[in-house]
């Protein structure tokens, strides 16, 4: 218990430091850096908790995918730290703060005070089940029409992405 | 003849003649035009005459020939047919109004013989006749009031005939708003009897009359007698409506005579002696009528007494005389009053055609002080007016003699009456008796004061042929109404046929316990005045022509308000109806554009404001919004979770 | 009042609720950086921040439930995510190509 | 179906119109149309059995099933006569407009064929839902009409006239819209119907009711309808859309507007509020009496005070309108006569004082009371004709006014003595107000602007002639004979008056 | 392992398989064509065969009620209603997209494949039975939505508007997920029916699960624009390539509207523990009427003003909505299907309005003002008289489809007592009666500057925004007909 207790602990400071970093840093590159150690560490969680395809999935989709093509966009504007990271307005920013941490709050507050949904087996069973196999079986029956828009999704993103890069510009631009 | 044709005709024949000259208005053939609307007239007197004789070979107590044409208004309770009745007083009213009425067409004739529009004015005058005859004939109180209200259009109409002077289109308007004040009383009135009894008709309303007078102000009785007496204050222009007959006379003068003496300001008094059944259990309102009466003699009488119009002096008369009738009417003595009518309708309507042929000779000039010794110049007028005003004073045996005296004596013994009212009436016959000889003095006789570019003459045969009709009838007309006393005294004895004739159709008044003596001796009081009041005047105004100047200094206040009419005019004006413009307009501009219009530009701006607040927030700041839904998830979160 | 035990007992024993806890504080701290951060790749991070903290959620919640649908929610959640970065990102590449700026403060033209 | 056929007839003759070939045949057309129109409802003199009480000529056919809404229209004695004045001014209007409207003649006679149709509608429509429809569609084609052919001012006073109107209607949707569910359950109905939003339903609800309690059902039911018809009457205090829109629309705007739309509104009133209401009625007739003689007193002062004569005949139908609210409220038989009386009255005479200004406004483009003066002498046939019709409004016996205002008036007497003590008043202000106006601008000298004009045409052609005969006629027509008129609606207003508070309208066997 | 599924599952869906597979081809040709666009007739006439396909598909499943994939989809009376509607603004967005000068560029098959796309996302989303789906679905039309903005050949303000919407709506959609995870971690399942059967239960007990469902709620509020989530939508509107902006603000409410309906078919609303937010959903509707309007009563920009008023239209909507959610059987369907008929209505209004205002802006970046529109009742006649249909029945005025809807909508509150929001409605509709009718006043009381006059009308565009003011009387006059229909199909539902 204890262990476990310290590995959390130790993964939260982890997750929530960077996680604060990629907020706070004003430098857009140094954010997007700081993000990748929190998906790392997210992905550690997903371990944890069990989930281990998902923390591969993590690793790869987020940390390696995502991320590349977010320090290569920074790349590309080149920029520098920025002098007005931040929206400005003591009253809008207290504000934002506030009802952020409310939020928080209410969320935490009523995770507290809920029962979770009816635990069919032990917790203890669970990390015996093949998660991987079964996802597959899932995807490919029950969620095989979501699994396939997620597909056409995809197709989507990538003409339309391309499509957007390639604009050059309105009726104004030559032809 | 059947009698329902008769009526029918009777009615009918001056609204064809006002249908025809109508279509015709811009015909100036005078004479045409004159024709036709005499004719119409005429056949209507004749129809009169007929429907007379039929009712003399009647018995008395059933001279009612009535009919009705078709059913008017029928709703509910409310059955108003066009129904008609001729009876002994409406024969008389239309014998006047057909005969009298017929003489003054004939008169228009020679009067309008310059106008414009002759045919116009005649289609107007036949239009009067016809509703003045719906008047006197309906058997109910609303047709009555369909030719009360429809006189009145008319006199508006004739007051305003010349209506490029707009005095005269502002008298016009005068008189028939002061009427329509009235009218709105008489229609409550109406309200008042057609809930109390069920039924506007005059028969049924006489037949349900209770037995017993009612002794209280808001008795229905009581009070419909009231409110219809006001609509009578309006029409026969009494305290305090009168004031729209003295600037009737902007109208034609044979109008004036016809409408504003002889016929429609009369029908208050008609009215009262058709419902006196009605009035004599309200005696409280009888009081008031008396009394309204009395002053209205009174006052108008000392008005007279002042004014420099030929005309005026006459509507001030005709007022002061209709203050008689109704005084009249208040002490019970119905018949007196419709006697006093008939004879003020002979004699006045003389004076007044008497007045149109002297304006006609001095073209157009009205202002006594510009003229003088027309006796000279124009003899018959200067006849026949002066039988008017023998009668008017009360000269025996002229007709306004037996008339007004027993108006006197009524008021002096009726149960009703009292000494005060005898002895306003008295004043009011020495006033009047002074203002009528200083009208004669100054016009006709003494000398001629107007220039002399000025040929006076003698007005042509269709002018002076009614005055001389008119002047006989003001000697004679008297002479069926010779009071009890006085016909004792006659050879054979003649009674009071008058009253014998009305008898059976009005209210009996309990006659009031006093000895021959008595009324032997107010009567030669009221004459004796009457006489020194006229040579009075006529030593002031022919003889000692300084003495009235000098007299009016000395009382300068008085006289000043008397001639300024007591400030009445200017009273109505300043205090009542230049205020309630003002409140007018205060209403237009402060409650509808201030107060309702502001309001709904109130709301537009509310919704213009939050309009302006609604694009403030949606400032464009992407951040912005999403601190609203964040802002709107903690709201909603926290409602529902905290609350719920 | 918990007994200092129990409260040092409750912080030690791990359960869903921890992690859900820690999946909140991530989910603000995301929601932080889109509601404060000017520039807008951050705020996509920002974006892509909270969608992680939605995941973390999902799985603990999937293995307290021991249900599979949490599983697949986090796959789909995932992809979707990484579509939805390469979008913002596209898009960013071409609001930088028209305003050549990047600072979400330059696009308030569509206002009122 | 004939009733039907006169409600859709201008439909299909907007059609007609829209699509002619030539703009010079557009006029001769419409009027031949609309005399057409005319002379089919004429045949309602034929077809309608005024010994009856009974909704008769009906046409039903299932329209919403679902909400028991149906296209459902009759006639009775109440809507008879106001059918067949819409009809009846219609073509009267074209040929009034014949010189006055030049351009977008085209439009503006597709426009009147829709108003007609909506008006029609609405007089006949026995749904409620179809009744609101047909009240609201009235509203566009009106809105264009002071919009597009109005004065300088026509742009606020069509909003003015639209939003005015519609506020007061939606809130009479909902009111609807709770009957309809109010007569599902308490109405039984025979087959697969569960509501009704038919009127002869509405009338056999029993609406709960509590006198001296402001929110029950009942009164706020009474209110929402009420509001809506009273903007549209108009009465004191929501008013004010009325000036603006009478003096800004063009004259056919102005007749139509004030000869039937404002009719829909009373109509409303004795239609649905008397009778679906009984009990609030009873229980606020006082109110709405009062408003009503707060109407005649505040309508006819200023209109005694206004410069511009089309406001002033504006200002004056608030007055008489105020009359019909009075009469109606009177809630007895003379009232509700009187009422129904004056609406028609109202209808021609207003209709025709509206006419007889624009056709002098025709000529000397001005409406200000002060530009005028001695019109009299240049243009004797006009005044003439204006002074019947002023007579005729200021309520002269034998015109068609004074039956009216008598009956109401004794019906006012009967319900509340003291309020039609004042009412009264009206009367003579009526004459104030419009025998002022006469003084000064047909008496007097011809002022400067009148003699500016060539005195050869400043008097009515023979064009308008023909347009005011009919109306002249009419006002002595109904002034002298009105139990022609009234006996056609005597049977179903008795019934009416007699049975309200249970009040069912039978349909003819 | 079981498959549970068949061919016939797969016939369900074909639908979006065709317009998927549609919308492939023209730019498929393209790039053999060697990435030169074909004309642009020939794009979109394989949207149109996408689309005919799809209702052919569609068609004989109307009627029955199906499940497909292990309940994950489900094809009822709602699913239908809003798969033809979906499709038939997808046919006639196409015509205003070719006929937009804002869209017919290079990269029209690009747009053609987005929106068509686009539309096999929104399917998506109106089939789901299961909250994966939903977000599927949601995130495959949002993404095609926005990535269509941004193609827009308007240079600056399409630009933000996708990207605003972009931020915004991920932030929702974040939102969105962080409720689902609560309710799949209280309820045990994103299955829908089984969520709901259970959540009148867990309303009440437990606080995690009433969190999650209103995130849920937020999500999709975001996407209908409702108080306060509503501000994107005036700017995304208007700096939206406008037949781009018909499109979006009608399907993005179908389907957000018929998944609230399908949330609302369990009693959740009826638990006492969920009364307070059934009373601040009434605020917020009520909020959201009145900023609508009153957003929309001093705008200048017609696009602007159409778009606050669509959150108005959304505000009514949300009365049936509530209508539906509370009380039982009967009542309910009213509001149910008052929601679906005036959710037709309101597409029918707001796609011929847009599209009246496409044909009328000569630029692409043109913003046409109610000055614009002045003299357009003389200029061109008859599409003033259709943008004057089209307007008077957004305001509600009889005889039109927008009259009928505002009645069902009403009805239905009214008989669930609703009536303080009714009134709200009411005061709603009084306001927008007055920015409705200024741009009929621009139309014909104004005088025209020469602006208008010289746009050539594109005919397709023309004809179609006919057929809506057709439509709008038309459907208006036999409303019983399409509202026995509406239902009919959510009878089955509810």
């Amino acid at each position: 218990m204890l262990w476990e207790a310290i590995g959390f602990y130790s993964l939260a400071l982890f997750l929530i430091f960077f996680a604060c970093q990629t907020l706070m840093a004003t430098n857009p590159i140094h954010s997007a850096l700081y993000l990748v150690l929190t998906m790392i560490g997210l992905a550690g969680v997903f371990f944890n908790l069990g989930a281990h395809f998902i923390a591969g999935v993590q690793m790869i989709v987020y940390a390696g995918a995502v991320m590349v093509l977010f320090v290569m966009v920074l790349m590309l504007f080149d920029l520098k730290a920025e002098v007005r990271a931040f929206s400005r307005g003591l009253i809008s920013g207290g504000l934002k703060v506030t009802a952020a941490a409310f939020l928080l709050g209410i969320t935490i507050g009523s995770i507290r005070h809920s029962q979770l949904a009816a635990v069919d087996q032990p917790a203890e069973a669970l990390p015996i089940r093949d998660f991987t196999r079964e996802l597959g079986v899932l995807l490919y029956t029950k969620y095989l029409f979501a699994f396939e828009a997620l597909g056409v999704l995809l197709l989507v993103v990538a003409v339309g992405v391309v499509a957007v890069s390639r604009m050059k510009g309105g009726t104004h631009a030559k032809h | 003849m059947n009698h329902a044709l008769l009526i029918f005709t009777l009615l009918l024949a001056p609204l064809i003649g006002f249908a025809i000259n109508g279509l015709r208005f811009r015909s100036q053939n005078y004479i045409l035009a004159g024709s036709i609307a005499t004719g119409a007239a005429a056949i209507s007197f004749l129809c009169s005459l007929l429907l007379f004789n039929q009712l003399l070979g009647l018995p008395a107590d059933e001279r009612v020939l009535a009919t009705r044409f078709f059913d008017w208004i029928t709703v509910g309770q409310m059955k108003v047919p066009f129904g008609f009745v001729v009876d002994q007083i409406s024969v008389v009213m239309i014998l006047i109004i057909t005969g009298v009425g017929s003489l003054i067409h004939l008169f228009s004739v020679g009067y309008m013989s310059h106008d414009e529009r002759p045919a116009k004015y005649f289609a107007y005058l036949n239009l009067f006749l016809f509703n003045m005859l719906l008047l006197v004939l309906g058997d109910n109180l609303l047709i009555t009031f369909v030719g009360w209200e429809g006189v009145g259009l008319c006199s508006y109409l004739l007051i305003g005939f010349w209506f490029s002077d707009p005095a005269k289109a502002a008298a016009g308007m005068k008189a028939f708003v002061t009427n329509r004040i009235g009218d709105a009383g008489f229609l409550i009135g109406i309200f008042i009897l057609f809930f109390t009894f069920g039924t506007v008709n005059f028969f049924d309303l006489s037949a349900m009359m209770p037995d017993l007078a009612e002794t209280s102000w808001t008795a229905p009785v009581t009070l419909a007698c009231l409110f219809l007496f006001v609509g009578a204050t309006g029409k026969s222009a009494q305290i305090p409506l009168y004031v729209w007959l003295p600037d009737a006379m902007a109208g034609p003068t044979p109008v004036s005579a016809l409408i504003h003496a002889a016929t429609m300001v009369t029908a208050g008094v008609y009215l009262f002696v058709r419902m006196s059944s009605v009035l004599v259990v309200a005696p409280l309102a009888m009081e008031v009528i008396a009394w309204t009466g009395a002053l209205t003699a009174l006052i108008a009488a000392t008005i007279g007494m002042t004014q420099w119009d030929i005309k005026k002096v006459l509507a001030y008369s005709t007022v002061s005389q209709l203050g008689y009738m109704f005084l009249a009417v208040g002490v019970g003595a119905f018949s007196a009053a419709q006697f006093h009518l008939m004879t003020h309708a002979f004699f006045k309507a003389l004076m007044f055609l008497g007045s149109g042929s002297v304006i006609h000779a001095m073209h157009e000039e009205q202002d006594i002080r510009k003229m003088g010794g027309l006796r000279k110049y124009m003899p018959i007028t200067y006849l026949t007016f002066l039988m008017g005003w023998l009668a008017i004073i009360g000269v025996p045996p002229f007709a306004g003699f037996f008339s007004k005296d027993e108006i006197l004596w009524q008021a002096f013994s009726s149960p009703h009456g009292g000494k005060v009212l005898w002895f306003i009436g008295a004043v009011t016959a020495v006033c009047t008796a002074f203002y009528m000889t200083r009208l004669m003095a100054l016009t006709f006789w003494g000398k001629s004061r107007f220039g002399h570019d000025v040929h006076p003459h003698e007005s042509p045969v269709s002018m002076t042929a009614p005055l001389m009709i008119l002047g006989v009838l003001s000697v004679v007309g008297g002479w069926i109404g010779i009071p009890h006393i006085i016909g004792e005294v006659l050879p054979g004895h003649p009674g009071n046929v008058f009253h014998h004739w009305l008898e059976p159709v009005i209210a009996k008044v309990e006659a009031g316990h006093a000895s021959a003596a008595l009324e032997w001796t107010l009567m030669g009081v009221s004459v004796l005045l009457a006489a020194v009041a006229a040579w009075f005047a006529y030593d002031s105004y022919v003889i000692n022509r300084e003495r009235p100047a000098n007299f009016a200094k000395r009382i300068a206040p008085l006289y000043l308000a008397v001639s300024n009419k007591y400030y009445v005019d200017e009273f109505y004006f300043g205090r009542i109806i230049n205020p309630l413009v003002d409140v007018a307009k205060g209403l237009w501009l402060y409650i509808d554009v201030n107060v309702i219009d502001r309001a709904t530009y109130v709301a537009g701006d509310l919704v213009s404001g939050l309009a302006a607040f609604v694009k403030t927030i949606q400032s464009g700041k992407t951040q912005s919004y999403a601190l609203y839904m964040t802002l709107g998830v903690v709201v909603i979160v926290t409602i529902v979770l905290l609350r719920g | 009042m918990p007994s200092t035990d129990q409260l040092l007992h409750g912080l030690l024993d791990i359960g869903t609720g921890h992690y859900l806890a820690l999946s909140g504080v991530i989910f603000s701290l995301g929601m932080l950086a889109v509601l404060m951060r000017r520039n807008v790749i951050v705020m996509l991070m920002g974006v892509e921040l909270m969608l992680n903290a939605v995941n973390l959620s999902f799985i603990a919640f999937s293995r307290e439930g021991g249900n599979l649908s949490g599983h697949i929610m986090v796959f789909f959640v995932m992809t979707i995510a990484a579509a939805e970065a390469g979008v913002g990102l596209a898009l960013a590449v071409a609001i930088y190509k028209k305003f050549h700026e990047v600072n979400i403060r330059f696009f308030e033209h569509l206002r009122g | 179906m004939l009733l039907t056929t006169l409600i859709f007839l201008p439909l299909l003759f907007a059609v007609i119109v829209a699509f002619l070939p030539q703009e010079r045949l557009i006029r001769p057309v419409s009027l031949g149309l609309g005399l057409l129109h005319f002379a089919l409802s004429l045949t309602l003199f034929w077809q309608y059995d005024p010994s009856q009480a009974s909704l008769q000529l009906v046409h039903q056919v299932d329209w919403i099933p679902t909400f028991g809404i149906s296209y459902f229209v009759g006639i009775d004695g109440i809507s008879f006569w106001l059918v067949i004045l819409s009809t009846f001014l219609t073509p009267l209007v074209i040929l009034a407009s014949w010189t006055s409207i030049a351009e977008r003649i085209r439009s503006f006679h597709v426009c009147l064929f829709l108003l007609l149709s909506s008006m029609v509608g609405t007089f006949l429509a026995m749904d409620a839902i179809l009744f609101y429809v047909f009240f609201e569609a009235s509203l566009i084609p009106m809105y264009f009409m002071v919009g597009i052919w109005g004065g300088t001012r026509r742009l606020y006073a069509a909003m003015k006239f639209f939003i005015y109107t519609m506020a007061g209607s939606l809130f009479m949707l909902v009111a609807i819209i709770a009957l309809m569910f109010m007569t599902q359950q308490q109405l039984e109905f025979s087959g697969t119907q569960v509501m009704s939003a038919s009127l002869l339903d509405f009338y056999r609800l029993q609406i709960p009711f509590v006198a001296n309690d402001w929110l029950n059902t009942q009164t706020l039911l009474f209110f929402a309808f009420a509001l809506a018809f009273a903007i549209k009457v108009p009465m004191f205090p929501v008013h004010t859309w009325l000036p603006d829109a009478h003096v800004e629309a063009p004259t056919p705007g102005s007749v139509i507007l004030a000869a039937v739309m404002l009719k829909m509104g009373t109509y409303g009133f004795i239609r649905f509020v008397m009778p679906v209401f009984p009990e609030a009625s009873d229980h606020w007739a006082w109110f709405f009496m009062l408003l009503g003689v707060i109407g005649i007193i505040y309508g006819a002062l200023v209109a005694m005070v206004q410069p511009d004569i089309k406001k002033l005949v504006a200002y004056s139908s608030v007055s008489h309108m105020g009359y019909v609210m009075i009469g109606l409220f009177a809630l007895n038989i003379y009232g509700a006569t009187g009422g129904l009386y004056q609406m028609l009255n109202h209808g021609v005479s207003t209709g025709a004082l509206f006419l007889l200004v624009g056709m002098i406004y025709e000529r000397t483009h001005s409406r200000q009371i002060s530009d005028y003066g001695g019109l009299a002498k240049v243009a004797p046939i006009f005044t003439i004709l204006f002074l019947i019709v002023t007579f005729s409004s200021i309520a002269v016996p034998l015109t068609n006014g004074f039956v009216g205002e008598f009956l109401i008036l004794l019906g006012a007497y009967e319900a509340q003595p003291v309020l039609a003590g004042f009412a009264v008043l009206g009367v003579i202000l009526g004459a104030v107000y419009m025998l002022w106006a006469v003084k000064r601008v047909f008496f007097g000298e011809p002022s400067a602007m009148v003699r500016d004009h060539d005195p050869e045409h400043m008097d009515l052609n023979l064009r308008e002639m023909i347009v005011m005969a009919p109306l002249i006629i009419l006002i002595f027509w109904m002034g002298v004979f009105p139990s022609d008129f009234l006996n056609w609606s005597k049977a179903s207003l008795d019934h009416l008056i007699q049975n309200r508070s249970n009040y069912e309208l039978n349909l003819e066997e | 392992m079981e498959i549970k599924f068949g061919l016939i599952d797969f016939l369900l869906v074909a639908p979006a398989v065709s317009l998927f597979l549609a919308s492939c081809i023209p730019l498929a040709t393209k790039v053999m064509r060697g990435n030169s666009e074909h004309s642009s007739f020939y794009s979109v006439s394989w949207g149109y065969i996408g689309v005919v396909a799809a209702i052919i598909f569609t068609l004989p499943t109307v009627g029955s009620v199906r499940t497909a994939f292990e309940g994950a989809l489900v094809f009822d009376g709602i699913s239908h209603f809003v798969t033809l509607l979906i499709l038939g603004v997808t046919a006639v967005a196409l015509t205003f997209l070719r006929d937009s000068q804002s869209t017919n560029g290079k990269l029209f098959s690009e747009n053609v494949f987005l929106i068509l796309n686009a539309a096999v996302g929104m399917l998506t989303m109106a089939w789901s039975n299961d909250l994966i789906v939903v977000f599927v679905g949601l995130e495959l039309f949002s993404l095609c939505l926005y990535m269509l903005i941004a193609l827009s050949l308007e240079d600056k303000l399409s630009k933000e508007a996708a990207f605003k919407y972009f931020i915004l709506g991920s932030f929702a959609s974040a939102l969105m997920l962080y409720g689902i995870s609560f309710v799949f971690g209280t309820v045990g399942t994103t299955y829908l029916p089984d969520l709901l059967s259970s959540s009148s239960r867990l309303v009440g007990t437990n606080l995690l699960f009433s969190l999650g469902f209103v995130l849920l709620l937020v999500g999709l509020f975001f996407k209908i624009s409702i108080f306060p989530f509503h501000s994107w939508a005036p700017d995304v509107y208007q700096g939206s390539p406008t037949p781009l902006t018909s499109f979006m603000a009608t399907t993005v409410k179908a389907v957000s509207f018929a998944l609230l309906l399908r949330l609302m078919t369990g009693d959740t609303f009826n638990s006492e523990r969920f009364f307070p937010f059934v009373d601040t959903l009434q605020w917020i509707t009520m909020l959201t009427i009145v900023v609508g309007n009153v957003g929309a009563f001093r705008q200048q920009s017609l696009k602007r003003m159409l778009a606050y008023s669509s959150i108005a239209h959304s505000g009514y909507l949300m009365i049936g909505i509530i209508a539906a959610g509370i009380q039982g059987a009967g009542a309910s369907m009213l509001g149910a299907s008052g929601v679906m008929f005036y959710v037709l209505a309101y597409s029918v209004m707001t796609l011929g309005a847009f599209g009246v205002l496409h044909l009328l802006e000569p630029r692409p970046d043109a913003d046409l003002t109610v000055k614009d529109l002045r003299g357009l009742g003389k200029s061109k006649p008859l599409l003033a008289l259709v943008m004057t249909v089209l307007l008077l029945s957004l305001t509600g005025i009889p005889p039109t489809i927008g009259f009928f809807g505002k009645l069902f909508l009403f009805s239905a509150a009214v008989k669930q007592g609703l009536i303080w929001l009714t009134l709200w409605g009411v005061v709603g509709s009084i306001i927008s009666v007055y920015y409705y009718l200024r741009p009929i006043v621009a139309m014909y009381m104004e005088d025209a500057d020469e602006s208008v006059t010289r746009i050539n009308l594109r005919s397709g565009s023309y004809f179609t925004v006919a057929v809506m003011a057709l439509m709008v009387i038309v459907v208006g006059l036999t409303a019983n007909s399409i509202y026995d229909l509406v239902l009919e199909s959510v009878a089955k539902v509810f």
